[in-house]
């Protein structure tokens, strides 16, 4: 067995930053801040990386996000497999076209010619009170988007094994680091390696109740289990991980055993990336199901800066343990 | 820095407005910053000590009826343009009684009454904005006049680039004024920026533009002035970098490991508020008496907004179904 | 009775906007090449604006889709009701923070102290081999972001009445111009006035089952219709015509009665906009349905060139047709 | 337009070379608008006649290795770099054995043997792209170049300048190519750009620029190859921008109001094709003769494409599920 270190999901991206340019002198990193004279990005979590790898590889960039992804995408196009940071996920709407229309589709426009291997890296989530411009989630954008992988871990090992993943495979990935995510530490295997993308992972097994969840959602889910093992219900509670493409032969699995599915997610409820497993549960379990598939997510607002108009915003475990219970009838 | 010929020189009266400007603003700092040390503020807090010369001069030209568009560096721009404190307090407080109801905090501040129409989190959006203000200015027929506050690092953005192009080719009444206090975030301005000085890429855009020293009270003036009058006059928009220098990092917490020791100490020995203070004394212009009277009535202005702010009532959740539309989200 | 021209959508707009601007001073227009000196814009849907009420008010813009929304934005909250073009759809990628962080957020941001009144008319649509970058429905990605309502007109007479609306709602307004409805000129009222935006159009009625659909897939509705009715099929055509906020009681009321639900948009289907709605539908009518709801939208891939492969991507007639069949079982 | 100290000239090989690719351009695009009007294509065609030397002459001075990054506006590009015609022809007909299968289409084309990397629909976005290439080739420790063609209105978005200043920090081996044919679509550049000359902008980039004839093989000769020499050296990028005209407007169908007829014939008297044509000639660089058979040896060449293209079979319907992902997405 190999040992447990305990790490925080900074860490462990880190970490596995660390070990893929180790492995693979490929791998290029950039974005604002991130090399070491910079003070290894805002949050240290491209630490270490250009005092090792040189600043070749590991390139601070102007506040540039249309140049940091053109960077990114023509490299990638050269065989280079570049990790680019885009500090907060709302940053990038300034790099929409890059994204969607360049880095997406140009495996597809070119007949398989060429393709983009990248990583973009992003961060969000409420609960740090940056309010309406720097919260948002919006992975439900781009698992609309063909051609580009979304990843949005909950725990340090999976952001560990899925970054390793995410820089290896052939195409483009967003890598979504949800601030609600980055409290707790947890146990991270010494050795741990890549974790394929697009598998979910049953993080608890039940029978009653499936709950479909991914990034800081699922870490409320797990504050959530107690009360509802408690109430007398059996919740399996399956962390996503990729939201796109979504592991639906585990979520149907799962509500075919239990009959009933909570989705939750901490982006916008409305038209939302729940929607998508609501409506494909309900199309491919039809009169199969106990009760309706309920959906949680934010209100349809902007993200309020108020502390307590913040908390309302965000599904909290309380949500979803009412949510459960009235599930259950 | 860049010569004007025949500049316009701040007088005594001028000068004490700028210095009760920048003091505003430093008190106010001031205290948000040891309330947020007590624990009863939890917002991000990007400090503006040492450039406070930038606002007050560029406010000092600017009536209620001028507009400008800020950044999440901007509660100075805000102070300096005269905002009443009670509702900035409010606000940062999260409390219903802010300007925005506690929704917006303090990067998202818009204060219509005294003319802070945006304030974003967004770097270099504030300037296409501004365009817009200022197009409406024109079609009102009115002499009024934007400001759009930026830093060094957001000249580096696609909008800044779009911004300047329109406004130029429009002749709008904007001024376009450019923290330039070396650094974006972390990152020292020549490790991001191409050329030696910002004011060059005004040359691209057909628009006049100048580096200004931005803790110099006389050349801010002078070169605010022209800028105005030409925005008033409508001869279009003026780029103006500001040099100057930021004493407390990019944001609370921030460890300022990627400055000199050397660089930040010369700085904060220039700091240019004990040296216009210095200089209305020296001067005449202003007696001790005065200087204190001044900065104990502006301390009693931020004791009180503080006390108001903190006092406030929380917003209600209903909030979150308001102001999403012009009519409220049925629950 | 009033008296019907006859008009293509193009025109309908066009009308639109010049009684608009006749009507209230404050409307303007802005974009690429839309004043008359230019054209009146490259399918000429803005002619003859700029003559009559001047540059000042009507103004081609450098290619600047930033500034060009920047514009707006300043322009709307300063009390005027900017119509602003993004030529097609997929440039508001290059615009998406002023739309997304900015449009759509300050009357919340500001706790009602400002709003952004404000139109953006973007066109786009499969069908004119134009390709992956010029032909992209993304009303899902704007339907997803809280504070601008999404509308998506199929016939002239809609596009002139919601116009109207548009420009006239306090809010911010993206108005969708499929290219797949501008070939079918169609009644319009010579007097045709606002249309309330939210509000769905039953535009046939029927007992068997339910079709949601917008824009061009209305079109397409229209021409699966004669089929669906011949194999005996009763199909309540409903054409949502405002996307977000979307007329949920409508759409309840009409799959109450029939109990079967086809949702068809040209967007691609996977975490697309009809997923939203079959969810809702699923929740709301839960065990009132007859059979699953079924969705068809794009495939996942960006919009191919070739004619036969475009053709493909579209969801046709013909598959609405098979589609209504398999509903009914 | 701007001068150059002891610019270097093209000899008689070099301006045969410009020819001949001015030459396969020009016939090329003949072929492909007379089986447009046939009906026997049906994309969107974006004529460059009367552009021709500006890729001509860039593309002498590159190598298979080098890469270029274009436009909707870009077969000229593509085809002056030698990229082979079948599978263009068969590109543009949709057919399987385009370069893309049929999937990208003319705005589409990639064609990585030739260099030809990205063809983008998006205003400003080859130049974002291109600088990624060139950092790759930095890596690499190759002295390839990238050429990012873009037109005058593209100058005026966010994307042209965060790719320009980031290239000049970087020193990447860029040359950014700017066909100022003094129209974006319906707009004249002096209504939509502030500044008289684009490549004034590249002093805000801190960046050689200049303004070419780009209708003077000779002009753009000696820019390009300095550009070329600065590029390979590994001492950054170059600002070219090149004046000239479209004959055919901005798109197959357009109808020209937008610009006077006098400028039109003006600019069509002035033809550089058959200027070029006459002064192999005039000079004894070339024999009718030569010249003669060279033509008739494209149109040869451009009729086999031709048929190739139009012969083609249509891609199956699964290649819509291909090409995603490296992983074909199951049915
Ligand atoms: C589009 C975008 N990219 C990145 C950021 C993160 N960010 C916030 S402030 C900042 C630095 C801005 O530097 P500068 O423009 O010099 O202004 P200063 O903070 O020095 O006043 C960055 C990178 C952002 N807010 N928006
Ligand atoms: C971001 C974006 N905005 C608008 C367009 C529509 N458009 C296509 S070509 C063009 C004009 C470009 O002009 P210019 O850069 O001068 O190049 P030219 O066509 O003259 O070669 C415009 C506005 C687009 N393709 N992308
Ligand atoms: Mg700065
Ligand atoms: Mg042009």
């Amino acid at each position: 067995m190999s040992e447990m270190e305990k790490m925080h999901a900074i860490q462990a991206i880190n970490s596995a930053l660390h070990q893929a340019m180790a492995e693979d002198d490929k791998v290029l990193v950039l974005g604002e801040d991130i090399a070491d004279k910079e003070g290894g990005g805002v949050t240290g979590t491209t630490a270490g990386l250009s005092t090792k790898f040189g600043t070749d590889r590991v390139k601070s960039t102007p506040i540039s996000e249309q140049a940091i992804m053109g960077a990114a995408i023509g490299a990638a196009m050269a065989g280079y497999k570049p990790v680019a940071e885009i500090m907060m996920m709302n940053f990038t709407t300034v790099a929409m076209d890059m994204i969607v229309n360049h880095a997406a589709k140009l495996r597809f426009m070119s007949g398989g010619q060429t393709n983009v291997p990248l990583v973009i890296r992003t961060m969000t989530g409420a609960g740090w009170q940056t309010a309406g411009q720097h919260s948002d989630f919006l992975e439900g954008w781009f698992a609309h988007t063909a051609g580009i992988k979304v990843v949005c871990p909950a725990f340090p090992a999976d952001y560990k094994g899925l970054m390793l993943s995410a820089i290896q495979d052939p195409d483009p990935v967003i890598f979504v680091e949800g601030g609600g995510t980055f409290f707790i530490p947890n146990d991270v295997p010494s050795d741990q390696g890549p974790i394929p993308l697009g598998k979910a992972n049953v993080v608890q097994e039940g029978t009653d109740l499936t709950i479909v969840t991914w990034s800081a959602q699922t870490v409320r889910a797990m504050m959530a289990a107690p009360a509802i093992a408690e109430a007398g219900i059996s919740a399996e509670i399956i962390d996503l991980r990729t939201v796109s493409p979504w592991d639906k032969e585990t979520v149907l699995a799962s509500v075919e055993k239990t009959g009933r599915l909570l989705v939750a997610h901490e982006a916008v409820r409305n038209f939302g990336p729940g929607a998508e497993i609501a409506a494909t549960v309900n199309e491919e379990l039809f009169g199969k199901l106990k009760g309706p598939v309920r959906r949680l997510g934010g209100p349809t607002c902007a993200v309020p800066f108020a502390k307590n108009l913040e908390t309302a915003f965000i599904v909290q475990p309380d949500d979803m343990v009412a949510a459960a219970k009235e599930l259950m009838g | 820095m860049t010569e004007l010929s025949n500049a316009p020189k701040p007088d005594g009266e001028a000068l004490k407005d700028i210095y009760r400007r920048m003091l505003r603003i430093e008190r106010n700092e001031d205290e948000i910053l040891s309330t947020i040390r007590k624990g009863r503020l939890t917002m991000p807090y990007y400090s503006a000590r040492g450039q406070e010369v930038i606002p007050a001069t560029v406010s000092h030209f600017l009536n209620d009826e001028d507009q400008i568009c800020t950044i999440y560096r901007g509660v100075q721009d805000m102070v300096a343009k005269d905002m009443p404190l009670k509702p900035l307090w409010a606000e940062i407080a999260g409390r219903v009684e802010g300007t925005c109801k506690g929704k917006g905090g303090g990067m998202h501040i818009t204060h219509p009454e005294t003319g802070v129409m945006v304030t974003t989190g967004i770097v270099g959006s504030s300037m296409p904005i501004a365009n817009g203000l200022a197009w409406a200015a024109k079609l009102d027929g009115s002499d009024r006049v934007v400001v759009a506050y930026f830093g060094d690092g957001a000249s580096n953005i696609g909008a800044f680039h779009e911004a300047l192009n329109m406004a130029s080719v429009w002749k709008l009444p904007v001024i376009f004024v450019c923290a330039n206090n070396l650094f974006a975030e972390h990152t020292r301005y020549e490790d991001a920026t191409s050329v030696d000085q910002i004011s060059k890429r005004a040359i691209g855009y057909g628009m006049p533009g100048f580096t200004v020293d931005g803790n110099n009270p006389d050349d801010m003036y002078a070169h605010m002035a022209a800028a105005v009058e030409r925005a008033r006059s409508g001869e279009g928009p003026t780029l103006l970098e500001c040099m100057t220098f930021r004493f407390r990092g990019h944001v609370l917490g921030d460890d300022d490991k990627y400055m000199t020791k050397e660089e930040k100490e010369a700085a904060m020995a220039a700091d240019p508020l004990p040296a216009l203070r210095q200089r209305l004394v020296d001067d005449g212009i202003a007696t001790e008496e005065e200087l204190a009277s001044l900065q104990e009535s502006l301390e009693q202005e931020v004791a009180d907004a503080r006390d108001f702010g903190l006092a406030g009532e929380l917003p209600s959740e209903d909030e979150l179904r308001r102001d999403v539309f012009a009519e409220e989200i049925p629950a």
